[in-house]
């Protein structure tokens, strides 16, 4: 999960990282407020969680209070990927030196938390390319003994920074480590740390990321988890923990396992097939998950047909049975449902279904796929 | 005759009492698995599945009493990585984590206590180690495989399941399938798989299968080119051509991951490895 | 360095510990005031670094008011080894079904935490005899992955504690060893954790030690570092960084390094002689913190001689001769000083004490401790 | 002909430019040590002691130029458990800390890291461990050995100096004196070095010296017992029949510590190593 910036920032300004002074707006006229009192030039910056915010014109530096509530307006009208622009942050404009990067961001393949300084201010770890032409240093870190000195002054070193600097640096590092492990977050990035005129170190911009699996123990984030920013089908995957994806294609998908969801649509596109949706119950579902997975699929207009394709290991297809006929018994619309159910109890799980009139049931995904495209070739037709 | 788990293997179950653990705990008991006991914190000194199965309340324990040396783990994600520490705590040599879905830094502990010690952790979000006729450490479905000659690798659980099925469908039997987990940090990976396999003498031919996200599959070819002699039939699932069209639609907050088109299927090529451009493709394959 | 217990209960008050309601009190009507807001019965607990509080009548419970300050001026007239009781804790009494034991102390030799949990309650770590007759469970801790729940499980089955506490005292674990980590301490202990008619976990006695070498980054703990408690040497050892004991004799030592002090008191007390004083001026010591060495025994009226016995690595001689000689020259007592001078430097350091009047040099311990034992002896004739 | 060091170990300094650090490098120099370089970060780049010895910011970049494989420590005591951590990540094989008194939880991180590496740490508050006419990686005083075949050990420094000193006065030469440190927690412990003295061929008898606090003499005895088949000859300072009259005055604040009347020497006795009662009596023990 990612935060929104003024969500990071306040996480990093209570961690005593030094960042310019900024307050949140929903407004044009709360804007030129915050701005008298930060005091110009400021910048303003859309809050959003999509991409291309600054080529958008979502990032303006304001120099006097005659233009700072029509460019605040212009930023409120922004609407980046079908999302309107809600808040700006209002932030106090610098004047620096020199620009670094630095990080902590989660190696998965070596399983392991990386340090990592680099001269591209600005870059991001999400965008390795942003980090061309620039010299990085990267330090793995034991996470069970933590971040250590040394490694700090290995980078610092590296990459030939003043020693006049190390101190604050190194300050720095081991706060956002604290913060990187207080909060499992996958990601702290400051991009950029700039070195101002009086040779002090502040934080510029910043960037957090939560592991997802680990939410449940930050209860202080739970709040940050804007809800409001996704549609119902997310909501619900959320709420009943399942993986749901949209597509722009009219057969939905019901699997349990990411291997499954991957096999199912690969079959479909062999076809030349797109899915509508694509929902992983994961391993051991329970009835009301799976019962509201498919409610989802029966409620979304633009499924036409729905495939599940279950091969039960720690998904029981007893339990997955109750779950869809619960759905089915709730007088939502009905569609064509292509079902696959096999393995763990799916004898008794195929007995359950078995009298219901919208299931057709297949023995492999290949043929289970082919027979709803098929299905849907012959109605456009 | 198999890897990681053999007929001599004594399997216990932590979380026994727990829904999905006393459910598979019946099943493996069912598939003949050796069983030893469980733990249930609290629990300890009771007995389950009809009297079968003592209940302890600590691994420490239960290894004591019935020296168990594989552990097969069933506890709720927030408790996983406990539960594996007091397993490797307790020098359990083969660590199971059925359980998914585990904090990505509860795993780094875990993968860094690994190092220091000499249990295997299978896992997480595995279905487990399955040799047929002698023990379903895990969740795979009962009766979905035979006793034969090709070792089965993968990340995802259910591929799992659907190429063993289809093995047996076309009967072609497997020495072991092991899922090696599709969570972002695993313990076991190909290559130790891989090299396991290569030294294992009932095992003639590996089938390994591998998804999106990451680079392990690409240290499999590697792995596979430099050390592997037995011939290996690979399945990537996810990088067909026509999965770049999918790229704009993925979720922010789902799992899904893209690769770059082709990058592993062709770092298994280079590496001569067979790959399957279906997953119905692969008995062929083994029988040519 | 032990804390006073009103210190220690307020660390672990704020680690979120339960404990009984206490606050400190410095005469007799505060004692009654703060009774009197608590709620009888009350404990009075005189605090003090000495042992034998207890059996010298320093706890005491009190059930009425009418006894209270009677009671409080008695204890405040208690005086244990040389030590008035300057503070008395009023507490809450209480009264509990069950008592254990709960600490986290380092074990120095296996060089990790362990965590112990014992049914003595009552008892401490540091009376090992405490625990006769109780069943004690330790688990080393590895410092590196910290406290593990499973640790903690394994010591509550052991004992056969009800599940119903094992939440609570997990909770109080963890929270035990993170003030450990946190304190620099070298033990926490619960002595005695209790469980209420309610079946809550309640501390009602505790013992914190915190590690002297750590203390320069225990800044929240300086303060208790209570100096008032020390005599002149003592503090004066404290800000000069050496070791200071104090034995009832007549010959004041500066060795520099443990193994050379243990050599010396040997060679002493084979000669039937106790020192005054020794002092340990360690590796590598200043000439600053030589002089005020030097200065310490030369004005303490005990000391009739004087024994130097230094064999530099670290500690170079010369630099040693110069400590030496501005003590010397300040216009103290003049008293017979008996010096082995030798390593690091001897050559230098010897030319620069040669001419003193009143040094004399001698090349073994030996020989050292020998002649400084006879002149006492013959100045006693 | 020497343990932990020979004429072949490349040695470097960490907090070279310090007041103690560059002292002691000069005597290093003086004594034909084989000094490679040293760290002081932020002077990298820099030479030290007239041009002879190389600056480096870190232990990586000293290591990598220069080849050194032991390390000697003289940074003060609030980073020294971040040094020997730096040496341990690079793959210096013998570490020595020549600072003391370093907080007990750093060196507790020290041990669990060490236990997971090829390193072997000598010390805290070590004096360092001195090959006669070969090096002195440490503080000892220059010219108070000469080479011979007798191995001390100790865990005070100064007791060090003093029963070298000694035997040279008695014209008895050394192998290899070790200074393992008084701290409380430290890394190679007497077993390790009477182990590598008794695979030493150029060490003939070993000299084991003593003192109160901790039990490290008394799983000396043991392993003495069990495994070392050359002559040990100890000598346990502060453990004479009288010492328990001075426990009432010890003080709160020092670090003196007392042990139960004669339990070390008894230990060593009862192992067949011969105690010395007074450290002078030595010389005739080792010559007889």
């Amino acid at each position: 999960m990612k935060l929104q910036e003024y969500q990071a920032k306040s996480i990093l300004k209570k961690a005593g990282i030094p960042l310019p002074a900024s307050t949140l707006a929903t407004n044009a006229v709360q804007v030129k407020r915050i701005a008298a009192e930060i005091g110009y030039p400021v910048v303003l910056k859309a809050q959003t969680f999509e991409p291309g915010r600054g080529k958008a014109g979502g990032v303006r530096i304001i120099q006097t209070e005659s233009e700072i509530e029509n460019i605040s307006n212009e930023i409120f009208k922004l609407v980046l990927n079908q999302h309107p622009v809600q808040f700006i942050l209002v932030e106090k404009a610098f004047t620096f030196s020199k620009e670094y990067y630095l990080a902590i961001f989660s190696d998965l393949d070596a399983g392991t938390p990386v340090l990592r300084l680099s001269e591209a201010g600005g870059a991001t770890y999400l965008e390795p390319d942003s980090f061309k032409n620039a010299r990085v240093v990267d330090r793995p870190i034991n996470i069970n003994l933590g971040l250590q000195d040394y490694q700090i002054r290995g980078l610092v070193t590296t990459l030939g920074i003043d020693p006049s600097l190390w101190k604050q640096l190194q300050l720095i590092a081991h706060k956002i480590y604290d913060v990187y492990r207080h909060y499992d977050a996958t990601l702290v990035e400051i991009n950029s740390l700039v070195v101002t005129q009086q040779n002090q170190l502040f934080a510029l911009d910043t960037r957090i990321s939560i592991d997802n699996q680990s939410l449940f123990r930050q209860e202080s984030l739970s709040d940050s988890l804007d809800q409001s920013y996704f549609g119902w089908e997310e909501r619900q995957a959320l709420k009943y923990d399942v993986d749901y994806h949209s597509f722009p294609g009219e057969i939905g998908c019901m699997v349990n396992g990411l291997g499954l969801a991957y096999l199912t649509i690969d079959q479909l596109i062999s076809l030349n097939t797109l899915p509508a949706a694509m929902i992983d119950i994961h391993g051991g579902a329970t009835s009301t998950s799976i019962s509201s997975s498919l409610e989802m699929l029966l409620l979304n207009p633009r499924v036409k047909a729905i495939i599940i394709n279950i091969f039960g290991g720690m998904t029981r297809c007893d339990e997955t049975a109750d779950g869809l006929l619960q759905a089915l018994d709730k007088g939502f619309p009905k569609k064509p449902i292509f079902i696959r159910l096999e393995g763990t109890n799916d004898d008794s799980g195929l007995d359950l279904l078995h009298k219901n009139e919208n299931l057709s049931f297949f023995g492999t995904t290949e043929a289970l796929v082919n027979a709803a495209v098929g299905w849907l070739r012959e109605e456009e037709e | 005759m198999s890897i990681l788990i053999s007929a001599e293997s004594r399997i216990m179950v932590q979380g026994i009492t727990g829904r999905r653990g006393h459910f598979h705990a019946s099943q493996m008991l069912k598939s003949g698995s050796q069983i030893v006991g469980g733990t249930s914190p609290g629990k300890g000194g009771d007995w389950s599945h009809e009297g079968r199965l003592p209940i302890f309340d600590t691994v420490r324990d239960c290894v004591d009493a019935t020296s168990a040396d594989v552990s097969v783990i069933f506890v709720p994600p927030h408790s996983t990585a406990d539960a594996i520490l007091e397993s490797i705590d307790c020098g359990v040599k083969t660590i199971i984590s059925i359980t998914g879905s585990i904090p990505l830094q509860d795993m780094m502990v875990v993968k860094s206590a690994l190092k220091n010690s000499d249990s295997i952790l299978v896992g997480p979000n595995s279905p487990g180690v399955l040799v047929p006729g002698i023990a379903n450490a895990g969740i795979f479905p009962n009766d979905i495989a035979f006793q034969g000659n090709v070792g089965v690798v993968s990340r995802s659980g259910t591929l799992c399941y659907e190429i063993v099925d289809t093995l047996k469908r076309e009967g072609i039997g497997v020495s072991t399938v092991v899922g090696i987990g599709d969570d972002p940090i695993i313990g076991i990976d190909y290559p130790t798989c891989l090299e396991l396999f290569e030294a294992d003498p009932h095992t003639d031919q590996i089938v390994l299968i591998g998804g999106p996200g990451g680079d392990s599959e690409i240290k499999a070819a590697t792995y596979i080119m430099e050390n592997v002699t037995k011939p290996v039939i690979a399945y990537v699932v996810g990088e067909s051509l026509a999965t770049s069209i999918l790229r704009p639609f993925f979720s922010r907050s789902g799992s899904l991951s893209l690769d770059s088109l082709g990058k592993k299927t062709g770092a298994l090529i280079d590496a001569s490895v067979r790959v399957a451009g279906k997953l119905s493709d692969i008995p062929a394959i083994i029988k040519s």
